[in-house]
């Protein structure tokens, strides 16, 4: 079977599709309505298996799709995926029927929506990766918002709604200002059109390049969150359900990461270099400070949501280090995260599940009472330390090799969080498993049922798979990240050869520049 | 599939390899995968059979592989490179950057092979009747083919990337095994602790391959030494940097070689199961830097003050770790201690060049201390848990085979002649005087009479005089099964025979050794080290049998050096200073507290806050007197017409 | 008399009418029988509707005819009839549920939202000032009166004289804001007074009479500082007619403000931009500010609608070049949006009572949750996330001032979004997160408000 | 005499009637927002409008004056002092709001200032042959421009009376 | 012949419309306060006549005639409004209506 032609649309459609039967259907059915959902899950990744096996391993983007659609403002439905994209859309319909499968008896009040939202938001998700067009991409990076927010607000814990609105708030407060980019770009860039393919092929004036990628800087940095934007995580984290937070930490953390490098360094190419050693610089406060602050968390929750702030620094460090080996290495690691950190996710919702409490200091000894939970939870953390042959360390590897020549100092401060992801890690686990039984309630918890077991055991698997096999993953990336670092240098290069006098131009010139 | 079977029938050198490296690992998936189903009740012991098989079928093919390699001429330069076995895939593969799943076999991988899997399959064998009656024993043996699996593949693979997922994966086992008994909380402290100090070390290694790639344009080792040849004729500006590189890279080798600094964690590590530590914490694992070392030996020729380094961290560290062993008491832990000390003389060793007596060192190492662990272990088996040498005395009438076993070995590490520690240690400091390294010596002549001392201390102590435990303690004591005696008299056997192999030699190909010109051998050399070791035991026998009140008069009149060494020197207490001081509660007081919740979360609902407060305050200028709007049209329309009238 | 061409007249004649006849058939109703008022104005206002589509075909139609020089049918004035129609049909589809549940039956009233339209439909196609002015009065005086209405409620009365003094005030200034623009180019025409404007010489007179004028339109289209009414009077008034005046005025205002600005004014436009740009800057602030506080549904509904005044000014500032068409979209996004919030509000009132204070939604999308599903639909919109009309639109106000290199305001704009996510998202919070407090008082959607409410949702 | 006839002349002559009745009109204008009473004000306010009559009359609008009186002065005002009476209006309280009222006034004396600056400017171009009949007023009134305007205003007045009825009607 | 100059007509009309502006806020009576705007409405009015006669056009004498109807129907409207009002809360004071506020 051969990939259909508009396999994109198709792919982006039947999520919505499958939310409007599912909004249609009685309140009565949650059964069917749970079935109907994780069938049509499965059925869209499996759909994305066909994009992994008709894949070539090219820069260029692939299943293209370009439909005119506001032409007066040059907007045009435009999707397509390249090396970049394609192992994240992959992650993306993974991810979501497992969610679903994970909350399968956990959510049990409203189901019908949880199901609407949960689909809605797969197909928000797979529009940014898909998305070719900078209006069409804003729309979805906003869009997936709405049920995020749900999902936290309606079935999040008791803090709810709090989270869900810091969330929104935040990461919309970041998405606005890249409206307003869009639309400098837009008059800017003077071809008139939102596609960008084109955009990437025009000059931006670099002092007007700095206040754009400024803006979309923040808006990516909020979303990966890069410190010091990343106080909403932990919140959202903690609050939301089980499968909120496996999305959230696998998917939607990686758009901002996959932001950078889908618009903002093609576009702005001098921006990029300029900017390079700042973002590795937060990029390293992250991963330290993340990790410190992981350490010291009470709640299991917080912890593997700082442990993100940690782990998504490595990807910033990768992506401001310019080189192929670390961007590569960036991108790989954004999908070791999501197989890592939504399979953390996923064990503490389980554990949430049986106890009703995600505090560390509630457990212990369950190595005893729950063997097969403590060895997969055991191997999933080593997967998040990045302890080799398990896909983290070929991340962190490939991220570190490549950004020694670029980032030095970054590098060596970065090492140091390789230290600390042990720390926090194996303190968890010695405290929720090793050591006796102390609190009764413990006592008596059943071990993993099937239905967890199909779950887990599918990233277990990944994230070893990932471990020795990742050229099956990298020779896919490594070719759009070559051709868009190329594209970066040469163009930041040709910059570098003419007058670079309004380039160095104070900030405050664009804003005079601008009026007429 | 036929062209593979076609290598394997034609070149078994090509496959051999894997096929050790891969056994351990299958006897790992089977544990776990079926090893419920093979423990069927209570006394069976069919996975310790199965892993203890395994392990020994790879000590056969080890053999053959090294006699195989003992075939080849070894002045044959190209024959260095015996086999480099490739699976046919990359591990990791970004543009130019690449990492293979290759192997290299040379002789310094074959020697280290043999240790692994012989010694190994001994401790595997011991264990079987130590571990015979532990609820959790098939996991034990599971993570002890785990383990072996991950030392080969440090000691067999083909590049830096891949020799370090064993190094980490040897850590992660010795992680395993010292939390094994997970309940007691000072075991997954223990394991814990090695596992992150460790990771200190390895932070330092992947820094240092991110940065020999970036430097060398490769992270195959047997490319990398070759490269050091052509680096030696390059301007000097490569220096630092090949500097830096061994630094880094024995950065890593002090975290799993136990040096100082980082040494911390090897003492603790004890509370794992005695066959482990005389597996992981003595034979095997530990020697893992050594090996890195070596294995990098002709980078590290090219830098001085790395070897400066090296050579000094690891005298200071064998003479520091002696002295603590001194004072302490815990049977096993003299034994660490021990071992980091004889860690120390190896690093000694290559740091002033004589790599190959270094593995050699490590190679009777593993004989003798594997030896005197397994013998602890039987101590401990037949005391039912007690490790408390205090609590001991008098044994060697009721356990002899462990007895004159542990003879045996006190005997080797002391340097007696024609033990195996005699030949490698005093060849360190025999090596120590030709090249003129003089501090270096006396350094490690005075650990080495130390070394017979708290050796014969330990001795005296366990085994004469009279029994200090209690009476119900003393009835239970027995002899320990023949599947732990066993080991332990093979390996006291080998202790007589080790010494001899001419290792060293063996080993020079692959080292990158220069001629190995016949070293002056001084005359007085043995007239001066057989008597230290005599002095040392002794002294020892001295205080702690003759005189047994001695110790305690020694020890009152020494107190405050008695209290340094108690107290390690302060390392662990610094350490835990630091992890909870500083950083856990400066992580939860500052950082998250203050930084994180007051600070840029304060900022943020703080901005909120504020927009709430104006909003507030501004709702109250709706007052709700309708003139009072008409007065702010009537100032917006001046206000208006003011800036359009004046304004230009 | 010459031959009046009528047709671009036609369409308000139409309602005009049907107002007349909405009267009549009060007036001779059997005794206790109620004339069908609503499905009257319905039809009317229909009818008016495939007019102006009649008139859109062309030239050959009408499409730019003008009556006397003072009316003109071009196409912006044709839109924004039609959207002022369209809202008139959702407001009279929601009224008579309301209207009954607040015991409020009278055919006045559909009559008077019949002439207000009338009104509103002169001011947008007006092209010549006194016609505007009186178009101006015609919808006000209505809506005066509508805004008091409900004679039970002492709030009703306050908005009413609220509004009225204030509106008369304002509309004072207006009218000297005429004065001068007449005494700089002895004519209202606005073409004559643009070409006046232009020439050298007297711009005082021209800056302060724009200046008087802005404040006037400023009043209507609820712009800091002529914003103060907007709560008091939406509070106050009924729901129905405070989602008609929060969509209806708004449209044919800004109709009015950039015809005059833009066709009238253009040679002034340094001087006023900035001006009008600081109006945009203020009211959007301000109006957000405003909304934050609120607990009162309809009072934080009418700050958030000074805001939206606020974004739309933004787009006049880049009058004249591409903002009448962002405005116009915008509009029509935010007149539906609006109108379906008030809606949903008028929809829920029963027995005299409506919901007023945020609480009382407490988990409607249990009780109701299409009406919840739709509310929230339309605060989203109003926030303008994506896919809702209310982004597109924003995108369109956002990319005309910033096409026209005001990046500020628009930076100002959307932060002022994330500002009112806040508040919007506070009502959908308390819909969809909040359990229901005590008995279930509100009352069941009619069919009237059920297809206004499916429309706007669809929009 | 010449001095009586010149006074004379002055007396009857337009810029000094209208100055007389600007007077009157500010004065009366001041009685109205001076006042306490209502109906004091409002007969100020009469006063006022009649001045303005006559500066009509004066400008050259003798429509205008005669519409002034009749619907301005008449109607509306009577419209004014009827609902007064019926009210019963009581005088007023004095006004709180010292600093509101203190604010109006130096803005509304800013507001003059701006307006003097933008009216000083103004062009008095006077039109030669200016003619201001009523006939002349009508054709203008009826002609194709406001004809249309001139019959929208029937709307606005029975939206006007509607309303009022809607509002001030008695709930029955 | 002597003419009355524009301008001086002109600040008249200012002057009335400001004075208008300062009662509005100076009484509290609702129709008081009515009447006030009416004056305000007549200083346009008088802007209006006095700018048609220097400009020649009689287009602000009908745009005073439009003016006089609103005033009219405003003044409808108006009044009505404060009949009712005085109806329900038994004042005029203007000040006296702010239920809605904040």
């Amino acid at each position: 079977m051969s990939a259909p032609d508009h396999i994109l649309s198709l792919l982006l459609a039947l999520p919505v599709l499958g939310a409007l039967v599912i909004a249609c259907m009685r309140r009565g059915s949650e059964r069917a309505i749970k079935v109907l959902a994780l069938a049509l899950t499965t059925g869209v990744f499996l759909l994305s298996l066909l994009l992994v096996r008709e894949f070539r391993p090219i820069a260029a983007m692939q299943f293209v799709e370009h439909h005119a659609w506001i032409p007066a403002y040059g907007i045009s439905w435009k999707l397509g995926i390249d090396g970049l994209s394609l192992w994240l859309v992959v992650l993306t319909t993974f991810l979501t029927p497992l969610g679903l499968l994970g909350s399968w008896s956990s959510i049990e009040d409203r189901v019908k929506e949880f199901n609407v939202f949960m689909l809605l938001l797969e197909t928000g998700m797979l529009g940014v990766f898909f998305a070719l067009d900078l209006f069409l991409f804003y729309i979805f990076w906003e869009a997936m918002l709405i049920p995020m927010y749900f999902l936290i607000g309606i079935w999040g814990h008791d803090r709810r709604i709090y989270a869900a609105i810091k969330f929104f708030l935040y990461t919309m407060a970041g998405g606005v200002l890249m409206l307003v980019a869009f639309l400098v770009l837009y008059v800017k860039a003077g071809v008139r059109s939102f596609d960008l393919e084109r955009l990437v092929e025009t000059n931006v004036d670099p002092a007007v390049q700095m206040w754009l990628f400024a803006a979309f800087a923040v808006a990516f940095a909020i979303k990966v969150p890069m410190w010091p934007f990343h106080t909403w995580l932990p919140d959202a984290h903690v609050e939301a359900p089980t499968a909120g937070s496996v999305i959230l930490a696998g998917v939607l953390l990686k758009m901002g990461c996959y932001g950078f490098l889908r618009l903002a360094m093609p576009l702005f190419p001098d921006a990029t270099v300029a900017f390079a050693p700042w973002i590795a610089a937060l990029a390293v406060v992250g991963i330290l400070y993340g990790a410190l602050v992981s350490l010291v968390q009470p709640d299991m929750k917080k912890l593997v949501a700082y442990s993100s702030v940690s782990h998504l620094g490595f990807c910033m460090l990768g992506i401001a280090a310019l080189t192929t080996t670390a961007v590569t290495g960036s991108v790989y690691q954004m999908l070791n995260h999501g197989i890592s950190t939504g399979a953390l996710f996923f064990m503490v919702g389980m554990l949430y599940d049986r106890r009703h409490t995600r505090l560390i200091s509630e457990f212990g000894g369950l190595k005893r009472v729950m063997p097969w939970f403590s060895a997969l939870f055991l191997v999933i953390c080593l997967s998040s330390i990045a302890v080799p042959g398990f896909n983290g360390f070929v991340g962190e590897f490939l991220i570190l090799v490549g950004s020694w020549p670029t980032q030095r100092t970054a590098t060596i401060l970065a090492s140091v969080g390789v230290v600390l992801a042990a720390a926090y890690l194996l303190w968890m686990v010695q405290r929720v498993l090793y050591g006796e039984v102390t609190n009764p309630k413990n006592e008596s918890l059943p071990d993993l049922t099937p239905r967890e077991f199909a779950v887990i055991l599918p990233l277990v698997a990944l994230a070893l798979y990932m471990g020795v096999a990742s050229p099956a993953f990298t020779r896919g990336i490594e070719p759009s990240v070559a051709t868009l670092l190329q594209r970066v240098r040469l163009k930041a290069a040709q910059a570098q050869v003419t007058p670079r006098a309004e380039a160095s131009a104070p900030p405050g010139s664009v804003a005079a520049e601008t009026r007429p | 599939m036929s062209s593979l079977l076609d290598v394997i029938v034609q070149s078994p050198a090509l496959v051999l390899p894997w096929i050790i490296l891969l056994l351990p690992l299958l006897g790992f998936t089977v544990l776990c995968l079926f090893g419920e189903a093979i423990k069927r009740d209570k006394e069976d012991n069919g996975a310790g059979i199965l892993a203890t098989s395994v392990v020994l079928a790879a000590f056969g093919l080890a053999v053959w592989v090294f006699v195989a390699l003992l075939a080849q001429p070894p002045a044959d330069r190209e024959g260095l490179r015996f086999v480099q076995p490739y699976l046919g895939f990359e591990w990791i593969e970004v543009g130019s950057f690449h990492v293979s799943m290759s192997l290299l076999v040379d002789p310094l991988a074959a020697v280290m092979m043999l240790v692994v899997t012989g010694v190994g399959g001994l401790i595997h064998v011991y264990s079987l009747g130590y571990m015979a009656h532990d609820e959790e024993r098939v996991s034990y043996f599971s993570y002890l083919n785990l383990f072996t699996f991950f030392m080969l593949l440090l000691i067999l693979g083909g590049n830096l990337p891949l020799i370090f997922v064993g190094w980490e994966g040897v850590g992660l086992c010795s992680y395993l095994l010292i939390g094994f008994w997970h309940r007691k909380k000072s075991a997954s402290d223990a394991g814990k602790k090695a596992f992150i100090v460790n990771r200190v070390g390895d932070a330092g290694l992947i820094l240092g391959m991110a940065m020999a790639w970036n430097a060398f344009g490769t992270l195959d080792t047997f490319e990398l030494a070759e490269h050091a040849k052509n680096l030696a004729y390059e301007p000097i500006a490569q220096a630092g940097v090949v500097t830096a590189f061994c630094l880094l890279l024995f950065l890593g080798a002090c975290g799993k070689s136990a040096q100082l600094p980082l040494h911390v964690w090897l003492p603790d590590a004890m509370e794992g199961p005695t066959p482990v530590s005389a597996l992981i914490h003595a034979a095997t694992m530990v020697t893992a830097g050594v090996y890195m070392v070596a294995r990098m030996a002709p980078m590290f020729r090219l830098s001085e003050g790395g070897m400066l380094a090296v050579a000094w961290v690891g005298g200071v560290t064998a003479l520091m770790a002696a002295t603590i062993a001194l004072v302490q008491t815990d049977i096993k832990r003299v034994l660490a201690y021990s071992t980091v000390s004889q860690l120390g003389y190896m690093f000694l060793a290559c740091g002033i060049g004589a790599f190959g007596v270094g593995v050699f060192h490590v190679f009777t190492h593993a004989f003798f201390k594997a030896l005197l662990f397994l013998g602890s272990g039987s101590v401990i088996h037949a005391m039912s848990g007690e490790q408390d040498m205090r609590k001991m005395g008098g044994l060697r009438t009721k356990i002899p085979v462990t007895f004159w076993t542990f003879v045996v070995g006190t005997a080797t590490i002391a340097g007696l002649p024609w033990l195996a520690g005699y030949y490698s240690k005093d060849e360190i400091l025999l090596n120590a005087v030709v090249r003129e390294r003089l501090p270096l010596f006396y350094l490690g002549l005075f650990t080495a009479l130390l070394t017979a001392f708290y050796m014969s201390r330990l001795l005296f102590m366990t085994f004469f005089g009279t029994f200090r435990g209690g009476h119900d303690a003393e009835h239970h004591v027995h002899e320990s099964p023949w599947t732990m005696l066993g080991p332990l008299v093979v390996l006291a056997a080998a202790c007589f025979y080790v010494g001899r192999l001419h290792v060293n030699e063996f080993l020079a190909p692959a080292l990158r050794s220069p001629d190995p010109a016949e070293l002056p051998h001084p005359h007085w050399f043995p007239w001066v080290v057989i008597p230290v070791a005599v002095v040392g035991i002794l002294g020892a026998f001295l205080i702690y049998v003759v005189y047994s009140g001695l110790s305690a008069r020694i020890y009152a009149a020494l107190r405050p050096l008695a209290r340094v060494l108690e107290e390690k020197y302060g390392f662990d207490r610094a350490y835990d200073g630091f992890a909870s001081r500083v950083v856990v509660e400066g992580s939860a007081g500052v950082l998250w507290k203050q930084v994180d919740a007051a600070l840029i979360d304060g900022a943020v609902n703080g901005a909120g806050r504020v927009v709430d407060g104006v909003s507030r305050a501004a709702r109250t200028l709706q007052t709700g007197f309708v003139r009072g709007y008409a007065l702010v049209i009537l100032g917006g329309a001046v206000a208006l017409l003011g800036y359009l009238v004046w304004m230009r | 008399m010459t031959n009046l061409d009528l047709r671009p007249v036609f369409p308000a004649l139409i309602v005009a009418l049907t107002g007349l006849a909405v009267l009549l058939a009060q007036a001779f109703a059997p005794k206790g029988r109620k004339a069908p008022a609503a499905a009257l104005s319905a039809l009317g206002l229909a009818t008016a509707f495939v007019s102006i589509l009649l008139l859109a075909r062309g030239p050959r139609h009408g499409l730019g005819a003008t009556t006397g020089g003072a009316v003109s049918a071009d196409a912006f004035a044709l839109f924004l009839q039609g959207l002022v129609l369209g809202v008139g049909v959702l407001v009279v589809l929601l009224s008579p549920s309301y209207l009954r549940a607040t015991r409020q039956e009278r055919g006045e009233y559909y009559a008077l939202v019949l002439f207000s339209i009338v009104g509103m439909m002169g001011l947008v196609s007006a092209t010549e000032l006194i016609s505007l002015f009186v178009a101006l009065e015609t919808m006000s005086i209505a809506l005066y009166a509508l805004a008091g209405m409900r004679r039970d409620q002492p709030e009703s009365q306050e908005a009413a004289i609220k509004y009225f003094i204030t509106g008369a005030f304002a509309s004072a200034f207006f009218l000297y804001g005429i004065a001068l623009l007449f005494g700089l180019s002895g004519s209202t025409s606005l073409g004559r007074v643009a070409s006046a404007v232009a020439s050298p010489g007297r711009s005082e007179l021209a800056a302060i009479g724009a200046g008087l004028l802005l404040v006037g339109l400023g009043f209507k289209v609820a712009s800091v500082p002529f914003h103060m009414w907007t709560p008091d009077v939406y509070e106050g008034a009924p729901t129905t007619v405070t989602a008609f005046m929060s969509a209806g005025v708004k449209a044919a205002a800004f109709g009015a403000l950039i015809r005059i600005f833009g066709a009238a004014l253009p040679a002034l436009a340094p001087k006023w931009q900035p001006a009008v740009a600081a109006l945009a800057l203020l009211t959007m602030v301000i109006g957000n500010l405003g909304a934050l506080a609120q607990s009162n549904l309809k009072r934080m509904l009418a700050w958030s609608s000074i805001a939206h005044a606020g974004y739309l000014l933004t787009a006049v500032v880049a009058a004249p070049r591409v903002a009448a068409e962002a405005v116009l979209f915008y509009l029509v996004g935010y007149a539906a949006v609006n109108l379906g919030g008030f809606g949903a509000l008028a929809a829920l009132a029963r027995d005299g009572r409506e919901p007023l204070s945020i609480g009382d939604v407490a988990g409607l999308s249990q009780r109701r949750p299409l009406l919840a599903a739709a509310l929230t639909v339309y605060l989203v919109s109003l926030t303008g996330v994506p896919i809702s009309a209310g982004f597109v639109g924003k995108f369109y106000l956002f990319g005309a001032a910033v096409g026209a290199g005001h990046v500020a305001l628009a930076v100002a704009g959307v932060l002022m979004s994330v500002v009112s996510a806040y508040y919007y998202l506070g009502v959908v919070v308390q819909m969809y997160m909040k359990e229901p407090a005590g008995e279930d008082e509100w009352g069941p959607v009619g069919a009237g408000s059920a297809l206004a409410m499916a429309v706007s949702v669809a929009l | 005499m010449a001095g009586i006839d010149r006074l004379l002349q002055l007396v009857v002559s337009e810029p000094f009637l209208f100055y007389v009745f600007s007077a009157t009109a500010v004065a009366s204008a001041l009685g109205v927002i001076l006042q306490r009473n209502p109906i004091h004000s409002a007969f100020a306010l009469i006063v006022t409008l009649c001045s303005l009559s006559a500066i009509y009359g004066l400008l050259g609008s003798p429509f205008i004056a005669a519409l002034q009186v009749i619907v301005y002065a008449g109607a509306i005002m009577v419209l004014f002092l009827f609902v007064l009476m019926l009210l019963n209006v009581r005088k007023e309280e004095p006004a709180g709001g010292r600093a509101t009222r203190t604010a109006a006034v130096l803005l509304a004396l800013v507001l003059a200032a701006q307006l003097g600056a933008a009216l000083a400017g103004a062009g008095a171009t006077p039109a030669a042959g200016f003619d201001a009949s009523t006939a002349s007023f009508a054709r203008v009134l009826f002609g194709a421009r406001f004809v249309y305007v001139f019959e929208a205003t029937s709307i606005l007045i029975v939206a006007a009376l509607v309303g009022a009825i809607l509002v001030a009607k008695k709930d029955p | 012949m002597t003419t009355i100059p524009l301008q001086h007509a002109l600040f008249l009309s200012a002057l009335l419309f400001c004075l208008g502006v300062v009662g509005v806020f100076l009484r509290r009576n609702v129709i008081t306060v009515f009447m006030c705007i009416e004056l305000m409405l007549n200083a346009v009015n008088l802007a209006f006549v006095a700018f048609s006669r220097a400009l020649g056009s009689l287009d602000g004498q009908v745009l005073v005639f439009f003016v006089m109807t609103v005033a009219a129907a405003e003044a409808a409207v108006g009044l009505a409004i404060v009949i009712a009002l005085q109806r329900h809360k038994d004042t005029l004071d203007l000040d006296a209506f702010n239920v809605m506020k904040w």
